[in-house]
């Protein structure tokens, strides 16, 4: 099936040379795409100072506009006519570059998601690896804005990257290859269009892993030590001002968005559902899985950084593991009988499984002999 | 503005030696109060109607997403967090994102009393804001030094180490007192003009 | 259009490699191996290689980089930690000979080109020989051991005695 | 430490976040919706009855920081004629001991609690400044006499009721909102 | 010329040239670490454009391509616990003082 | 390969962006709106209103290098399942066979780097 | 498995989001543990204690509101009891069960507010802290109709109170104290058995009993540690006597203990204003003292159980109307003491919840 784009394409090149059909029809994709991550952006900005306000019983910002929906719009102009301090000491360069570093990729992730039927920028036959891949680079960015600020916060904030990177990066993975073997193929659309029952049906355990590795890799509550500011001040940003700092902040929110995006599309079945327009439907999905994530942030402490570690190798992972073996049989054998006995089957085994972890997994009592 | 360390010298010692200098330093040198940056009370401005409209869109921007940055010191700190707390809420201000780190941070509430130890704190997180930025005194120590100003080691007044745009009297000013003040900023911001500069 | 994004594409290799040679910053030197990596990656994608262009940026980016990092950690005074060596030059000529060397190889060889078009889409395929029967199955079990082995080694290196 | 109760206590407390969504915020809306506040409050300000006052100078003595400063001279029927009566405001903690103390109930703490100046020295009240007006009224703090003319207090407390208590409402912010600044 | 094979060895050719300058030349073994992936990355290249352009139908030089990655993935890690252990006798990561005989 | 083009069109239209909202501020230093008033006090390293005491680019203890060294081969492992994972059906018992006996190495790799207590935070 | 690097030091505070005012701590750091630690002390230095001997009897109450500014009243009343004591004032009857009640309402909102924030500094994002302060904010609707203050309430004076309770003040009391039970199991039941919070606190920063001893340590950081030692029972002062009421005692003195035993007492002291509102007598509220107030010369120690431990004021007087020598002894400061021991060898993180969970407040260690 042709993507929207595709077609876009075709109609141009009949009046056009090839490159340059290709050229506008990708560029007016991209900024389709970017329009609305960044209006999504700016209205989950607002939508989240809101909710936590309630959450919290309080009103929020309400004052710009009908029920402040202009107070991003403030926000941002007034950062972006901030001053932008970058200290003596720091590595200029990579100062200047972190930024970038973090907000590229999260642009780009948007590149595979369907945002409805057939409305996707690039279908690659390697989608769900493309956005793991993709994730990590912004790692890189924020690692280097730690070390780059020459600040002991900023440093320490730095190192919890790797730590975090290294812990739940593969429960990720793994959780995604279950729904791989699910679907049998990585392109993005393959995997909406498997989805005649949402695969958080299909395999409660995968979804439950997959949404706490990105929590931490989008470092939202509990995981979200970067920028825990009640032990290290900003965190990486401590040192950023201005536009620069306006860019991890928005692309903390983008990649929230982009979990989102991708928990709607890879566990929620997309743009599926019933009576209303496809669009709509991954709209709203979205904007419930990002609710769900204020949610958590409203009321959740956050873990030591060697907990966070040790859940999510002594936890996360195991589990993960015995969750794709299980999958694997499943599809060889148990979902040509019937596609409700795996539903039943993994949700037992989601059950089990974390009763039994519960139960032997001991996370660390932490203290180090100096 | 670092404490070069090579291994022996970095004793407790050493650092509180330098640090002691430092408030002393301050000490002598702010023995006056700084004048209140307030000529443009009455100053009517002339501007044109470029400048007139860049002017509205920036100070607009800037008086209605002010990001503060905590300063709580003493007492008022609590009346401080009073007024971010549910009940008064300054987030619908658009102030609801508060800042530790002063390179983000617009509008330093000061709440509490300065003391000569920390007054060098003070003075350099204010210098490490990042400009546009303005500074509330709130609460009497801060203003004058209050109860406190005949104590040998009390600043008496913030506006002897850095500028103050607004004073918040009262031990502690209430909430409301303290949005007051936060209003008056608002008022002074939407009267600047970058053409001035 | 094709050759325009190569000549880049190498381009920025060739300069991100001779910056981790350069750099005397280790951490920027790091940086500059990252921008490598991702540029071979971009370099899979014109060699019609989707999935190694992925697991390239996946396993070189994300995991060993950040292990690289890790490392350089422990370089004292890592703004300045890598200076150039006593052998530079000899190295520089070792190095040199073997370009030429190399060079001349490649360029000489009379290469067996096949005007096929590459394998779409590579997953499936790369699947079937790895996995598959007749496929590689036998190395795969081997790396896996070669894998565990390295898991154990450096664990047996890295703990105290 | 085990994770013993299969994250039970994490839903919990989710509830009860999830309940306190719907629960009417307890925000008033400042500028344009006032508290009434407590009929003995200690505003920043004093208020101070030029008439009643003898100018014997009993609040300046109570004052912990001698923030009081009274300058008089002797009238012509052998009273005491103030011709300064000057208050730090910016000093001034609103202790309200020179209330208590003046034998002539002449001082009384003010109501008014919006006191933000620009300048340093608009926070030194003088006489006239100080004195009763219609816009400044005094507080009932130390005077029991006037406690009654004074509206209740809104309390919290009474939450979710409307007598006594602060308004609250479920949408409040839709009708009525304020302007940006 | 469009390019072909030729410029896509080549390339690799240079890589693998700066890789092994690197680790001929430099003294820190993190650095030294870096140039060998440099160098494996530049196998790599060759590897993948030999299996587009000799045998494009089958995917032999990806495979082989994928193999090194994980064989990469290994020494990396062996290689770190080696500098790990090192640094933990040595404190240092500098190549001069490793002097392995003293060991 | 088309839909690579796109991701790169992204990549070029993304790179843009994000350099021009980071210049914007400073077009808008040169016209004056953004104010810049930098001095040595400014530039300084913040901490908390004290100053720095020593170097802040350390030496960093890693405590978790283990965790790293593991994460690299594991990671490495994991991703090779992705082929199989999405050839599952035709390769049948015989992957299914081969991925167990892989899962089974990790599995005991895992195991010893646990009763190595390499998953302790040490 | 370790490996050695040079550790470096970490300014935490003066400015800082989790030090509760401006305390500072010199962290000697490797990686994120915590080898060392050098508390600077000093930065709200204010001279409380110098202030005093220059003013007054009365005038020092204003004074002790700043101490403990989470706890003003109870600063008030430990004050004036020392006055009391040296002056051998019998308070009415209907002072003691006001003081009582406003005693008990601040330590409600004193354990609140270190509750509150010990959650913050857990990451809980505010949300506690609000809820709590929702409560507090009740508390102080109640203080500010008594005494016109919100926070420095100036309310208790040398033989009484300095104003009776206004006619609305008790049904509002009583709603308060009905509903807070309610509330307190509402807090319970948003945190207590979150397992986050377990593993971030159960085990972490103990304090041995004996050690607690050692130091001297008091309030309901002694009584985390298992020692049931609370004034208002060991040495009843006021008319604590009259109240029936437990002393919550944690078992192993660790971060949880001390959270679970703030919890429990402020549960006891909701027990005890419901009994103080219930025999709350009819009858004058202030003695009349001579003032300025002159006291024999010589000198006592009065001490109350303060929300944060046991809280002293020793004076000496010369007979002249201002005291000799005031000397305070803050609980939070010998608390403190014990901050290094609990640190070491945990993480930065540890660090912040151990310092949250002594509950300090500056104004007192520093004065
Ligand atoms: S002004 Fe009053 S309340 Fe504020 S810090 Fe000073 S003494 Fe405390
Ligand atoms: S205000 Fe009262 S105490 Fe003060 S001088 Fe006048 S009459 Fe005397
Ligand atoms: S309120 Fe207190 S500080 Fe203010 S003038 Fe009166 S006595 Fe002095």
């Amino acid at each position: 099936m042709m993507t929207l784009l595709e077609e876009f394409r075709a109609w141009l090149s009949a009046a056009l040379p090839e490159w340059a059909a290709y050229l506008i029809a990708g560029i007016v994709g991209i900024f389709v795409v970017l329009g609305f991550v960044l209006t999504l952006v700016i209205v989950f900005i607002w939508y989240e100072r809101r909710l936590l306000g309630r959450f919290q019983i309080r009103l929020g910002p309400n004052r710009l506009g009908p029920e402040g929906i202009f107070q991003p719009i403030a926000t941002a102009l007034k950062i972006l006519i901030k001053e932008d301090v970058v200290p003596e000491k720091a590595d200029r360069v990579v100062h200047w570059l972190a930024p970038i570093v973090v907000f590229v990729p999260v642009l780009m992730v948007f590149a595979v998601i369907p945002l409805s039927q057939g409305a996707i920028l690039a279908d690659l036959n390697v989608g769900v690896l493309y956005l793991v891949a993709v994730g990590s680079v912004s790692a890189v960015g924020i690692y280097m804005a730690g070390w780059g600020s020459n600040n002991k916060y900023a440093l320490i904030a730095a190192m919890r990257t790797v730590a975090q990177i290294v812990s739940y990066e593969l429960p990720v993975v793994l959780s995604l290859l279950g729904v791989v073997l699910m679907v049998g193929s990585l392109s993005m659309t393959k995997t909406v269009e498997a989805q005649v029952v949402p695969f958080i049906v299909m395999q409660p355990l995968g979804f439950l892993i997959f949404f706490l590795g990105a929590l931490a890799e989008m470092n939202r509550c509990p995981f979200d030590l970067l920028e825990a500011d009640s032990e290290i001040v900003a965190g990486y940003h401590t040192e950023y001002s201005g536009m620069k700092f306006a860019m991890f902040y928005l692309g903390e929110y983008g990649h929230a968005l982009a979990y989102a995006c991708i928990i709607t599309t890879l566990f929620l079945g997309g743009w599926r559902g019933p009576v209303l327009p496809p669009f709509l439907w991954f709209l709203i999905k979205v904007v419930a899985v990002f609710s769900l994530i204020v949610w958590l942030r409203a009321t959740l402490p956050r873990l030591r950084v060697d907990q966070l570690m040790a859940f999510a190798w002594k936890g996360l992972f195991p589990m993960a593991l015995i969750n794709i073996f299980v999958v694997a049989v499943e599809m060889l054998w148990l979902v040509d009988i019937s596609r409700w006995l795996v539903v039943a089957t993994n949700i037992v085994l989601a059950v089990v499984l974390i009763l039994a972890w519960s139960r032997l997994f001991v996370l660390g009592r932490g203290r180090v002999e100096v | 503005m670092e404490i070069e360390g090579h291994e022996p010298a970095l004793s407790a010692w050493n650092i509180d030696v330098l640090e002691g200098k430092r408030i002393e330093e301050l000490r002598v040198a702010s023995q006056q109060p700084i004048a209140d940056p307030d000529n443009w009370l009455g100053a009517e401005l002339r501007r044109n109607i470029l400048l007139t409209t860049v002017d509205y869109a920036v100070n607009w921007a800037r008086s209605r997403s002010i990001f503060p940055l905590m300063f709580g010191l003493a007492c008022c700190a609590f009346e401080m967090i009073a007024t971010a707390a549910s009940r008064f809420d300054i987030a619908r201000f658009g102030m609801d994102i508060f800042r530790w780190s002063p390179r983000q941070a617009d509008l330093m509430i000061v709440a509490g009393t300065i003391t000569w130890k920390m007054a060098p704190a003070v003075k350099l997180i204010y210098e490490q804001m990042a400009e546009p930025k303005w500074v509330i005194a709130m609460g009497a120590c801060a203003i004058s030094g209050g109860t406190f100003r005949e104590s040998y080691s009390v600043v008496p007044g913030l506006n002897r180490i850095v500028p103050v745009d607004v004073y918040v009297p009262g031990c502690p000013p209430r909430p409301e007192g303290l949005i007051h003040g936060i209003r008056l900023i608002h008022r002074k911001i939407m009267s600047e003009s970058i053409g001035k500069r | 259009m094709f050759d325009i994004i190569f000549w880049l594409l190498a381009l920025t290799a060739v300069v991100a490699a001779l910056g981790v040679l350069v750099m005397r910053d280790v951490f920027r030197a790091a940086l500059s191996m990252i921008l490598l990596f991702l540029v071979v990656a971009g370099i899979y994608v014109t060699l019609y290689a989707d999935f190694l262009a992925v697991v390239q940026v996946l396993i070189y980016v994300g995991a060993i980089s950040i292990l690289i990092v890790v490392a350089v950690m422990l370089t004292q005074d890592v703004w300045r930690g890598s200076p150039p060596g006593k052998f530079r030059f000899t190295a520089f000529l070792v190095a040199l000979a073997f370009l030429v060397v190399l060079g001349w190889g490649i360029v000489g060889t009379n290469w067996l080109m096949s005007d096929e078009l590459p394998k779409q889409p590579t997953v499936a395929g790369i699947g079937a020989g790895l996995f598959g029967e007749g496929g590689y199955v036998l190395a795969v079990e081997i790396a896996g051991v070669l894998l565990v082995a390295a898991i154990i080694g450096a664990i047996a290196l890295m703990r105290e005695k | 430490m085990k994770f013993e109760r299969y994250g039970i206590g994490v839903l919990k407390g989710m509830a009860v976040t999830f309940r306190h969504l719907f629960r009417p915020p307890i925000t008033v809306q400042y500028p344009e919706e006032k508290l009434v506040l407590s009929r003995r409050l200690r505003g920043c300000e004093l208020v101070w009855y030029p008439e009643k006052c003898t100018g014997c100078a009993t609040c300046a003595k109570n004052c912990p920081q001698g923030n009081i400063e009274i300058v008089t001279h002797v009238g012509n029927q052998n009273n005491y004629m103030v011709d300064k009566f000057e208050v730090d405001t910016g000093r001034c903690m609103f202790c309200g001991l020179c209330v208590e103390s003046c034998p002539y109930e002449a001082l009384a703490m003010g109501l008014c609690y919006e006191g933000a100046k620009y300048r340093r020295r608009d926070l030194v009240m003088a006489k006239e400044a100080l004195a009763i007006s219609d816009s400044r009224k005094p507080s009932a703090y130390a005077r029991p006499t006037i406690e009654a003319s004074l509206p209740k207090q809104s309390l919290l407390v009474y939450w979710d009721r409307t007598d006594g208590g602060q308004k609250l409402s479920l949408f409040p912010l839709s009708k009525k909102r304020g302007r940006g600044v | 010329m469009t390019v072909g094979l030729v410029h896509y060895l080549l390339l690799s050719g240079v890589l693998f040239s700066i890789g092994l300058y690197g680790v001929l030349a430099k003294r820190n073994v993190v650095v030294i670490l870096m140039c060998v992936e440099i160098m494996l990355n530049a196998t790599n290249v060759a590897l993948v454009a030999l299996s587009r352009y000799v045998v494009p139908a089958l995917l032999t030089g990806q495979i082989f391509a994928v193999f090194v990655i994980l064989v990469a993935a290994a020494e990396v890690a062996v290689g770190i616990a080696i500098v790990f252990a090192i640094y933990r006798k040595r404190q240092s990561v500098n190549i001069n003082d490793f002097d392995l005989m003293k060991w | 390969m088309h839909d690579f083009g796109y991701v790169g069109i992204l990549l070029v239209v993304a790179l843009f962006f994000a350099l021009t909202t980071l210049l914007l501020p400073v077009t808008l230093r040169i016209l004056g709106i953004v104010p810049r008033r930098s001095s040595a006090a400014k530039n300084s390293t913040y901490e908390c209103g004290m100053s720095t005491i020593g170097k802040s680019w350390v030496q960093y203890n890693f405590r978790y290098y283990f965790f790293a060294v593991l994460f690299v081969v594991l990671d490495v492992l994991v991703v090779l399942l992705f082929p199989w994972a999405v050839g599952l059906r035709e390769l049948g018992l015989t992957g299914l066979v081969v991925v167990f006996v892989l899962l089974v190495m990790l599995a005991v790799a895992y195991v010893y780097a646990w009763f190595k207590g390499a998953l302790e935070w040490k | 498995m370790t490996l050695k690097t040079e550790p470096f030091i970490l300014n935490v505070g003066p400015q800082h989001p989790s030090t509760h005012g401006v305390f500072r701590m010199r962290v000697t750091l490797d990686g994120e543990v915590v080898v060392d630690l050098e508390p600077v002390i000093g930065y709200l230095h204010r001279g409380i204690e110098k202030l005093a001997e220059s003013r007054t009897y009365t005038q020092i109450i204003p004074l002790t509101d700043r101490l403990d500014y989470l706890a003003s009243m109870t600063n008030n009343f430990g004050y004036v009891l020392a006055v009391e004591k040296l002056g051998g004032i019998k308070v009415p009857e209907r002072a003691e069960y006001l003081r009582i009640i406003m005693a008990e309402l601040m330590r409600i909102s004193s354990h609140l507010m270190a509750v509150g924030f010990f959650l913050n500094d857990l990451g809980a994002m505010m949300t506690p802290v609000l809820y709590m302060w929702r409560e507090r904010e009740k508390i102080m609707d109640l203080f500010e109709m008594v005494c016109g203050q919100r926070l420095t309430y100036n309310y208790m004076r040398v033989g009484g109170v300095s104003q009776d309770i206004p006619d609305e003040f008790l049904p509002a009391l009583k709603r308060f104290i009905d509903e807070m039970p309610r509330f307190i199991d509402e807090y319970e039941q948003l945190l207590s058995q979150n397992e986050i919070l377990l593993v971030r606190t159960k085990g972490v920063g103990v304090l041995p009993r004996e050690t607690a001893i050692n130091i001297g340590a008091s309030g309901p950081v002694l009584r985390a540690s298992g020692v049931k030692w609370d004034i208002r029972k060991a040495d009843p002062y006021s008319i604590y006597d009259r109240f029936d009421f437990e002393v919550p005692v944690g078992s192993t003195g660790d971060c949880y203990d001390r959270y679970w035993v703030r919890i429990q007492e402020m549960r006891q002291s909701v027990r005890i204003v419901a009994q103080a509102v219930k025999q709350l007598p009819a009858g004058e509220i202030c003695v009349k003292v001579k003032q300025p107030l002159r006291l024999p010369a010589g000198e006592v120690y009065g001490h109350v159980e303060a929300p944060k431990g046991e809280l002293g004021f020793y004076l000496v007087s010369d007979g002249s109307i201002a005291p000799y020598r005031l000397h305070i002894r803050p609980p939070t400061l010998i608390n403190l003491t014990a901050l290094r021991d609990m640190v070491i060898g945990w993480k930065i993180a540890d660090l912040i919840v151990i310092f949250g969970s002594i509950d300090v407040c500056l104004g007192e260690i520093d004065r």
